[in-house]
């Protein structure tokens, strides 16, 4: 059985990563990977913890929940960014810069 | 030899997950993104989450990773040539800020895990003393779906509509607006 | 008929104040329609003769009469409106109605054919309503607002040319020294009520007055309060150092300078102080006393050099209410009333005559068209030639300043300095310096006003015109200048002309004082006086009428040491220039540093009020405004954040959310 | 409806006239107005005649008249107990004056709007409605209440300023308006603190009455602003004491002290001549009016700890303001600075907790309502003939303008002090009563009282240098000839204007009676009840 | 297998008798379906038929709500409350709805695009689900959905059009930002499941769980739970796409933005600090200081920063931050039981929202721009709007006589009560910086008189602009009418509130 510590900190290592790439890709699928990763790093403690509950099965249903949801905000980012590259030609955020102060 | 197992997979998410952010061309790191999700898959196996794991597979790599090289096709028309492209700049250089940020958070959490390592919740415990574990012989989908037709009913059905939504909204917003 | 003269002495009193008043209100509702003066006259003759039948003569050597209304309430307080009639408040109110008459009949044509001169007689009667006010104001309070109406009517009167620009820069300096005078009053009284917890005079000083029957508060407290009131009087009486407006204010017509700034307004300081003489302690009197003192002295050396007319008489104004200040600072504040008596009416006499020169002077100048100084006495001499009326009345009006035998001058004058005497003698020490400055004094006095006449009246006219058409003034001016040169001989007063004492003024008053009489002075001094006055009136006449001036420069100078000798050169040398040197050098003083101190102070008040303005536009306001500035600012800062991109907001939310990860596990 | 009642909602109706008319109609509008306020002088005065100052505790209704009480709010919150709010009207000898100042200041602010062309609809309705909070303030005795006409009166003036003013008039309204928000804000925050300090002895709810603020037996024991035996600190200060300072500093502003006071100048310098008038005729008074009834009603106990800072701050302000008005050169702006101090000894007065000191207080209040009200007007005379106040532009208008000269030399003597005039009463009695606190250790030493009169001799300092700069002397003008045809002297409306108001305060000056009658027994109720904390 | 069949069939009971509690977002549902097929078949014959559609839902998910007053009962195993706070929170929701979908209908009705409108009200329905859950759940899960779910159909509303670069740059900001906060959010959630095994964060097993938990990851995982929740009502430091968002989306998607999900929001966020700080343990005392803090911080940074604006939706964008400063003063009021206060101030707060949105969309209309510049000297040419403007401005001010005056009003009561027997210096620096705050927002706000009455126009062309009567004017003077009525009169609506 692997302990819980390992999952931890593997989701730990992927949350991470994923932090790094969502502020410093500078490409918006990238940002949307990164946030995949903190999804997947999210459902990997959520399965681990998972395991201990077996009466409410809450780990996992929340994990499935979770990959549905995500799959939906995927869908639905990579469809906005499709637009805006069909009005700025690019997808690099730090050139999407019409609203700011 | 479980654990041996679980290095391996852990190290191949690590590892290729870090090349995916460290890598300059987009579309390789896509195609590392899928190895990332398969391993990750491996590991919800470890974790006895079988049907989750099915769901990442099926889910993630049949529709969001697909999903993604359609949008990076449709949005990168030098794609090809950026496969080709095989210039000594393999790995993009990183950005400090974001770098130290990161890194700050792994020290932060693992600093808790660390913390948290011996003193694992009570529930856990209590469970495990009952026995209230999954195990590997559990017929997880069986559970999973009476589960869901009972205890996670209201959530199931809102989703549907949620999908519904998201599904028509996603169809408008990606419609190119037809020239007059 | 009986009944209708069987009015009360309070009911008399108050027609006496109301009478002017309704003239200026009668006045001010017609406004230029009333040109002649008329309702004036008329107000102030009936007041005068009110005052004299129903109130004078009803009250004098009396019992005190008192009559008070309420006239609001201050918390558990009520402060009332009032009449006091007593010897002093009528006697006050007699003079003033007295010289206010001829003043007023003199007017008439004197201010003839004034584009401005309905607003002369309004100003004229409203001023006689706050003088006769002020005399019998029966509390405090009362008296602090007759006060500075009085100080107002002189302020619109002095500036009555108002497009002369001295004229007004006189007047406001005029009511502004008065102001400090009056705060000094205010916060007298202010003192007196916290003290006492009333303002009424006869609750304060009447029989058992509470004066009297409160316990003594703090001497500190007390002595304050007399300062209070002295400065009060001194800025009214023009006292040194707040005298400085009196000169200037000669700049307002002549008959005013007579009624007002001679006679009537500037005694009403002394009037004041004798009115709240118990108060005083040692201190305060000691200062008075001072004060007077060197007014009197320094006044008196300011009016020899002095070549305007009226200045000369305006600085002989100041000395001689020197005179009556040290009176009240020794404790004869009887024999300052009567000085201010016989004062008003031969001050009041010598401003009239002036004004008559000034008058033919001004015809001379403008017949010419010459570009002089009517008022200079430069200009002036042997005038007697063409007005000899005027040269017999100014004559005696001069004697009686000067203090000649058998003029009013004499007993007055004579009362101060023997008490003053007395009062050294007492003390003993330096005290004396006081009477013997007075002494002093009073021998400078004699020389100056004889210098005027010498110079005005003798010799030849300075000025060398063809068409000498100078005359006597008209009757109309020339009545009231009778009138009032009889009013300066002794027989007014008192039947003896030798002994003060017998004056009814000082038998009414019957005070006592506080040091022994010396009878030995009583027949020296006087002695002394007359024979020091006559002896400066023969230098005088040597210097201004026979031309034998000792300064002039060239052969002249040595004609006349020939001529006088070794005595009289020493004498001139030594005596007379160094006194013509003080006297130039004190009025310099006067001019640069006591009144360049007034004029510095409110240079100081002017710079400290650009400074505190800058102070306030970049200080106050630019603290108020930078602070708005910096919240704006920190908008600005705060708005760097939201720079457009993505992951920087991203990363600057995740920082934040790190750093306080942090901060809860180090904390 | 009560008479009160009708004095604060009389201008409502003539808004909602206003409001209803056309356009077209634009002369009826200030006919209205004018109706309006003719109508509240009427009443205010019916009712000032009517008045009987009969003694009684500050803190009974009894000692109030006119009162009008309807339940207004009523809360249920649950563990901050029952909300009361009521709709509490009435007056006493503090408020009633005042209130038939407002009354005859705003009669002349309407007169003076006569000649008004830009948008007449805007103007009067404000107008109007200023006037409703104005009247509402002195009248409300529930502090709720009190707190909405207070704010409610900031709107229409950041309007009527910022519209119908001069050249900065942005800068000078928002300041104005933030200057105020400022302390009302923490104004809001006390009277909050006071509301869960305070219970309506008969229903045991917490109320925003005031009275029952005043009465020390209503309040909760330990609450936050709990009379006796308070512990309560905020930064070391105790709770009453930040309390009281926290509403000083809300009605300071508007008094104004230093360092406080630098929205004054601008507001008055930018504002149309009405909006003067009414700023100095009203609105200083309203901040003096919250002083005496609201810090030292509520926090008698701070006021008595307070007053010595008080005074010293009301002395500071004598001074300062009177040699900034010296150094002025812009007429209005000398006035504006003389209205801070004036205001001066409004508040030495105050502090002084001595009966002459309040009583004078409130009638320089009164005499500053409408002398400075005529000052304003009269720099409006000139101002709307040739548009320039700048007085070194100006000289010799004496013989040019010989009436409008009178009037300008009555006002000032007036302002400076001059006995016969009501200034003279309300500064001679704050320095008497200033001098006498000692007497009755109210804790203000008497060099306050001469440093404050050294106010009244800059006061005449300032007042003559512009009477003798400007007037006197031989006429040279800026505009020379031009000037000349335009300055003409005050027309008929102006002097309608001018000469009750000058009158009113000779009035005032010869018979103070006719205020003291009203105010004596109000201000003794009061001293009754501050003067135990001494 | 046979273990589950007493189970089940207790649970179908129990799911049978919990449907009841669904009703109201079953009408949605229902709603939103009829609104697809709309859409696809009848707008062709009556192009609003699909706005009908949706407004009678909204109508009859409203009036069904009515019955549920005075209910409190749980359901789906503790997923859904309807309690007093669900019942208001639904009821304020439905108004935001119906406001919005009039908005959109109206703002979009002039406008020729050949995408179909009518699945915008889909959409917005779905998004009306969501937000209904939102506010009725205490179970993680459910909540997360619900977030999910307002945020994916609040992306799809401000992108739907993408009439122009803005949009599309708005929609995928919100989009990123919205995904990148929930993803960490889910993290947080599946540590704090691992701490108690339970997500329903009201059961005590979970408070016992969070009790028992170390420090720092208890921390973490808040911290990472706020994360999303502050995307969600945009405080401090997850306000930042918030003024880009609304600049760019269309204006009546903002003011949907602005309004609507805060109220679920702040509801969620009320109920964990009403569960969480009542106890007297580390992470309660973490969740409290968190609200405080953030609340003073959002206020000052929302504040100031509105300063500096030129554009009206940029402002409001920063004044909603800064409400939601003052949103979160009034969770502490709440959780310190002074439901009602909170929900007036939400209810007003709603009020304010929607009418200046309202007035801005008009103006927008007419003049083509959100620049407060063009408002310039329009107060002469359109009174009635720009004094409601100025009165809607001054009761976010929060100056009497408004509803906003009111609001205030209570939650620094409640503050101050709190403070008083607390004694929490804390509380004393809400106060003061709500009070600071409200200084300082009127400089801005008073900037749209400034610009309207006090600044002439020099330029001819506004002599065009003629003032039509449109719906939208209306709802407007009728939201102003009733926020000054609300302001005088507030007893009624309070005593709405409380019973």
């Amino acid at each position: 059985m692997i302990s819980l510590t390992h999952f931890l900190f593997v989701s730990a290592c992927l949350f991470c990563i994923g932090l790094y790439a969502i502020i410093a890709k500078r490409n918006s699928i990238m940002i949307l990977i990164g946030i995949e990763f903190i999804i997947n790093a999210a459902i990997l403690n959520l399965v681990a913890f998972g395991r201990y509950d077996k009466i409410n099965y809450s780990g996992q249903i929340f994990a499935l929940f979770a990959i549905v949801l995500a799959a939906a905000a995927v869908a639905v980012g990579l469809a906005i960014i499709l637009n805006v590259y069909r009005k700025y030609k690019t997808i690099n955020p730090e050139n999407i810069t019409d609203l700011r102060d | 030899m479980e654990l041996a197992i679980f290095y391996a997979f852990a190290a191949l998410v690590i590892g290729s997950a870090l090349l995916v952010v460290s890598l300059k061309n987009t579309a390789r790191s896509l195609f590392l993104f899928f190895i990332v999700l398969f391993g990750m898959a491996g590991l919800f196996i470890f974790a006895l989450a079988d049907f989750v794991a099915i769901t990442q597979i099926m889910v993630y790599v049949g529709g969001v990773l697909i999903l993604m090289i359609f949008a990076f096709m449709l949005s990168n028309k030098e794609l090809l040539a950026d496969l080709q492209n095989t210039s000594s700049k393999f790995l993009s250089i990183p950005n400090w800020q974001s770098l130290l940020l990161s890194i700050g958070f792994l020290a932060v959490m693992s600093y808790g895990i660390i913390e948290w390592h011996d003193n694992f919740p009570q529930w856990i415990t209590e469970n495990i003393r009952q026995g209230n574990i999954i195990k590997s012989s559990d017929n997880n989908i069986n559970q999973l779906g009476i589960k869901f037709m009972t205890q996670y009913l209201l959530p199931f059905e809102v989703i549907s509509i949620f999908l519904l939504a998201a599904l028509i909204g996603a169809a408008h917003l990606s419609r190119k607006e037809d020239p007059k | 008929m009986s009944d209708l003269l069987n009015i009360s002495p309070i009911i008399g009193s108050m027609l006496v104040v109301l009478l002017p008043f309704l003239a200026f209100l009668i006045q001010a509702i017609l406004g230029k329609r009333s040109q002649s003066g008329n309702i004036a006259l008329v107000s102030i003759i009936l007041s005068t003769i009110f005052s004299l039948i129903f109130v004078f003569a009803e009250v004098w050597k009396q019992e005190p009469i008192s009559a008070n209304v309420s006239w609001f309430t201050i918390g558990t307080h009520t402060f009332t409106l009032g009449i006091l009639l007593n010897n002093l408040t009528v006697l006050m109110q007699l003079i003033v109605c007295i010289i206010a008459l001829p003043v007023h009949i003199y007017s008439k044509s004197y201010m003839k054919g004034d584009p401005g001169i309905h607003r002369y007689w309004m100003y004229l009667s409203l001023f006689c309503f706050a003088m006769l006010g002020l005399t019998i104001s029966s509390n405090l309070l009362m008296m602090y607002i007759f006060w500075e109406l009085v100080g107002f009517a002189s302020y619109l009167l002095i500036g009555f040319w108002f497009t002369k620009e001295s004229a007004v820069q006189a007047n406001k300096k005029a009511f502004i020294i008065n102001r400090i005078g009056d705060l000094g009053f205010l916060l007298g009284i202010a003192s007196v009520y916290s003290m006492y917890g009333s303002l009424n005079l006869v609750e304060l000083f009447g029989k058992d007055g509470l004066f009297y029957s409160l316990p003594a508060s703090s001497d500190g407290w007390l002595t304050f309060t007399g300062i209070c009131f002295f400065i009060g009087a001194m800025a009214k009486s023009a006292q040194f150092p707040l005298h400085v407006w009196l000169p200037d204010a000669m700049e307002g017509p002549t008959a005013v300078s007579s009624l007002i700034h001679a006679a009537t307004m500037v005694a009403a300081g002394v009037f004041l102080l004798s009115t709240v003489f118990p108060l005083f302690n040692q201190t305060v009197l000691l200062t008075i006393a001072i004060i007077g003192c060197i007014t009197a002295l320094i006044s008196a050396y300011f009016a020899i050099s002095q070549t305007d007319i009226k200045k000369i008489l305006a600085f002989s104004t100041i000395s001689q209410l020197g005179f009556m200040v040290v009176a009240v600072g020794v404790g004869a504040w009887d024999a300052a009333m009567f000085h201010l008596a016989t004062h008003a009416f031969f001050k009041c006499l010598l401003f009239l005559s002036a004004g008559a020169i000034i008058h033919e002077m001004a015809h001379l100048k403008e017949a010419n068209k010459l570009d002089i100084d009517p008022q200079d006495i430069n200009n002036m001499g042997g005038l007697k030639k063409w007005m000899p009326k005027t040269f017999i009345l100014m004559s005696i009006a001069s004697l009686a300043l000067a203090g000649f035998p058998l003029t009013s001058g004499f007993l007055s004058k004579d009362a101060i300095l023997i008490s003053a005497f007395e009062w050294a003698a007492q003390l003993n020490g330096l005290y004396f310096l006081i009477p013997i400055t007075l002494t002093l004094v009073s021998i400078l006095t004699a020389f100056y006003i004889g210098r005027l006449i010498f110079k005005v009246f003798f010799g030849e006219l300075k000025i060398k015109v063809e068409r000498i058409h100078l005359h006597e003034a008209n009757l109309s001016m020339l009545g009231p200048m009778i009138f009032l040169g009889i009013c300066s001989i002794f027989l007014v007063f008192s039947w003896n002309p030798i002994a003060y004492h017998h004056s009814f003024i000082l038998t009414g008053f019957s005070i006592t004082y506080p040091f022994a009489e010396i009878h030995s002075l009583h027949i020296i001094l006087p002695i002394i006086l007359t024979i020091s006055s006559a002896i400066a009136w023969v230098i005088g006449w040597n210097w201004y009428v026979k031309g034998k001036y000792p300064l002039n420069s060239g052969n002249k100078l040595l004609d006349i040491s020939m001529n006088q000798g070794y005595i009289n050169e020493f004498y001139n040398k030594i005596f007379v220039k160094s006194t013509l040197n003080l006297s130039k050098g004190l009025y310099w003083f006067d001019q640069n540093i006591v009144d360049g101190f007034v004029n510095f102070l409110a240079t100081i008040v002017r710079n400290l009020a650009h400074f505190s303005a800058w102070i306030d536009r970049y200080i106050v306001d630019g603290l108020v405004n930078t602070i708005a500035g910096t919240a704006y600012y920190i908008g600005h800062l705060l708005r760097w954040v939201q720079n457009g991109r993505l992951q920087n907001y991203l990363g600057f939310a995740f920082t934040v959310v790190l750093i306080g990860i942090i901060y809860l596990i180090i904390k | 409806m009560g008479a009160l009642s009708l004095l604060i909602f009389l201008p409502m109706i003539a808004v909602i006239g206003i409001l209803l008319l056309p356009n077209r109609m634009g002369h009826s509008f200030k006919y209205l107005a004018l109706l309006a306020t003719v109508l509240q002088f009427g009443l205010a005065g019916y009712l000032y005649i009517n008045f009987n100052g009969s003694a009684g505790a500050f803190s009974e209704v009894s000692t109030y008249q006119y009162v009008e009480q309807l339940p207004w709010i009523r809360l249920d919150l649950g563990s901050l107990g029952k909300l009361e709010v009521d709709y509490f009207l009435g007056v006493d000898g503090f408020s009633l004056p005042l209130l038939l100042l407002s009354a005859f200041v705003m009669l002349m602010a309407v007169g003076a709007s006569w000649n008004i062309e830009k948008s007449k609809k805007g103007y009067f309705a404000l107008l109007m409605l200023l006037n409703t909070a104005v009247m509402g303030i002195f009248c409300a005795l529930d502090f709720f209440l009190f707190y909405v006409f207070y704010e409610v009166m900031l709107l229409p003036l950041y309007f009527l300023i910022g519209i119908w003013g001069g050249a900065r008039r942005e800068y000078a309204a928002i300041k104005f308006f933030i200057y105020t928000l400022f302390g009302s804000v923490f104004m809001l925050l006390v009277i909050v603190g006071l509301y869960f300090s305070v219970q309506n002895p008969n229903t045991g709810a917490h109320t925003f009455n005031m009275l029952y603020m005043m009465n020390p037996e209503n309040y909760v024991p330990g609450s936050f602003f709990d009379f006796l035996g308070n512990a309560n600190e905020i930064f070391g200060i105790p709770a009453r004491m930040i309390g009281f300072i926290v509403l000083f500093v809300a009605f300071a502003i508007k008094i104004p002290i230093v360092p406080l006071h630098t929205w004054l100048p601008d507001a008055h310098v930018e504002a149309p001549t009405p909006v003067s008038i009414i700023l100095a005729g009203i609105l200083l008074k309203i901040g003096g009016y919250g002083v005496i009834r609201i810090c030292l009603g509520i926090f008698p106990d701070a006021a008595a700890d307070a007053n010595w800072w008080l005074g010293l701050i009301g002395v500071v302000s004598i001074i300062y303001g009177a040699l900034n008005a010296l150094a002025q050169t812009d007429l209005k702006r000398l006035i504006a600075y003389s209205s801070v101090s004036h205001m001066g000894f409004v508040l030495l007065g105050i502090s002084s907790l001595t009966a002459e000191g309040i009583s004078g207080a409130m009638f320089q209040m009164l005499s500053h309502g409408f002398l400075s009200a005529a000052l304003f007007f009269l720099v409006g005379v000139v101002y709307d003939r040739v548009h320039d106040r700048y007085i070194y532009n100006f000289r010799g208008l004496a013989s040019i303008m010989p009436k409008y000269t009178a009037y300008v030399a009555i006002a000032f003597f007036a302002s400076l002090g001059l006995p016969g005039f009501s200034a003279f009463i309300g500064e001679a009695f704050v320095i008497i009563g200033t001098f006498n606190a000692e007497s009755m250790n109210t804790g203000i030493p008497r060099w306050m009282a001469i440093f404050g009169s050294l106010g009244i001799l800059l006061s005449a300092a300032y007042f003559l240098w512009t009477l003798q700069r400007m007037f006197f002397g031989t006429t040279r003008l800026k505009g020379g000839e031009e000037w000349v045809k335009e300055l003409k002297d005050v027309n008929i409306r102006e002097q309608i204007i001018l000469f009750p108001t000058l009158a009113l305060a000779l009035l005032l000056g010869i018979m103070p009676s006719l205020v003291f009658g009203v105010l004596n027994n109000s201000v003794l109720s009061l001293l009754d009840l501050v003067t135990p904390y001494l | 297998m046979n273990e589950f069949v007493f189970q089940v069939s207790d649970s179908i009971d129990h799911i049978i008798r919990s449907i009841p509690l669904f009703k109201v977002e079953f009408a949605l549902s229902f709603g939103f379906l009829s609104s697809i097929v709309c859409t696809l078949i009848f707008d062709k014959y009556w192009k609003h038929s699909s706005f009908f559609v949706t407004i009678l839902s909204i109508i009859c998910a409203f009036l069904i709500l009515m019955t549920q007053h005075d209910q409190s009962n749980f359901g789906f195993y503790n997923m859904l409350i309807v309690d007093k706070t669900s019942f208001f929170a639904r009821a304020f929701i439905s108004i935001g709805l119906l406001i919005s979908a009039i908005f959109l209908q109206q703002h979009f009705a002039n406008k020729e695009f050949k995408k179909r409108k009518g699945d915008l009200y889909s959409i917005l329905l779905a998004a009306g689900i969501g937000l209904n859950l939102f506010s009725m759940t205490t179970h993680w899960l459910m909540a997360f959905i619900a977030i999910e779910m307002v945020s994916i159909c609040s992306y799809i509303m401000v992108g739907y059009f993408s009439e122009n670069k803005k949009q599309a740059e708005a929609a995928m900001k919100y989009a990123l930002f919205g995904s990148a906060c929930s993803a960490v959010m889910l993290y947080g959630l599946s540590l704090i499941y691992g701490f108690t095994g339970d997500l329903n964060f009201a059961s005590p097993k979970h408070i016992q769980g969070l009790i028992a938990a170390p420090e720092v990851m208890v921390s973490i995982a808040i911290l990472f739970v706020f994360t999303g929740i502050g995307f969600k009502l945009s405080f401090v430091p997850f306000h930042l796409w918030a003024p880009d968002v609304y600049e760019g989306a269309p204006t009546p998607v903002t003011a949907f933005l602005s309004t609507v999900p805060k109220i679920a929001a702040i509801v969620l966020l009320s109920r964990l600090a009403s569960a969480w700080i009542s106890t007297p343990f580390y992470f309660s005392e973490l969740t409290f200081m968190f609200i405080s803090f953030v609340s003073i911080v959002t206020m000052l940074a929302g504040n100031l920063i509105a300063l500096r604006q030129t554009d009206i939706k940029r402002m409001m964008a920063y004044s909603s931050i800064g409400h939601t400063g003052f949103l979160m003063m009034a969770i502490i009021a709440y959780s310190n039981g002074q439901q009602n206060i909170l929900f007036f101030y939400v209810l007003v707060y709603t009020l304010m929202n929607f009418a200046s949105f309202a007035f801005i969309d008009v103006l927008e209309q007419k003049l083509g721009s959100t620049q407060l510049s063009s408002y310039t000297g329009l107060g002469k040419k359109m009174p009635i709007i720009f004094t409601c403007f100025s009165i809607i401005g001054i009761s976010l001010i929060g100056l009497p006589p408004t509803a906003g005056f009111i609001g205030k009003l209570f939650v620094f009561s409640s503050i101050f009560e709190i403070y008083q027997y607390g004694g929490d210096q804390i509380f004393l620096w809400l106060l003061i910086v709500g009070a600071l705050t409200s200084v300082i927002s009127l400089f801005y706000y008073f900037k749209i008189p400034l610009f309207a009455f006090l600044r002439n126009n020099k330029e001819e062309n506004i002599e065009n602009i003629n003032p039509a009567l449109s719906p939208m004017l209306v709802i407007g003077v009728i939201l102003t009418i009733l926020v000054v009525l609300i302001g005088i009169f507030p007893s009624g609506v309070f005593g709405v509130i409380s019973n």
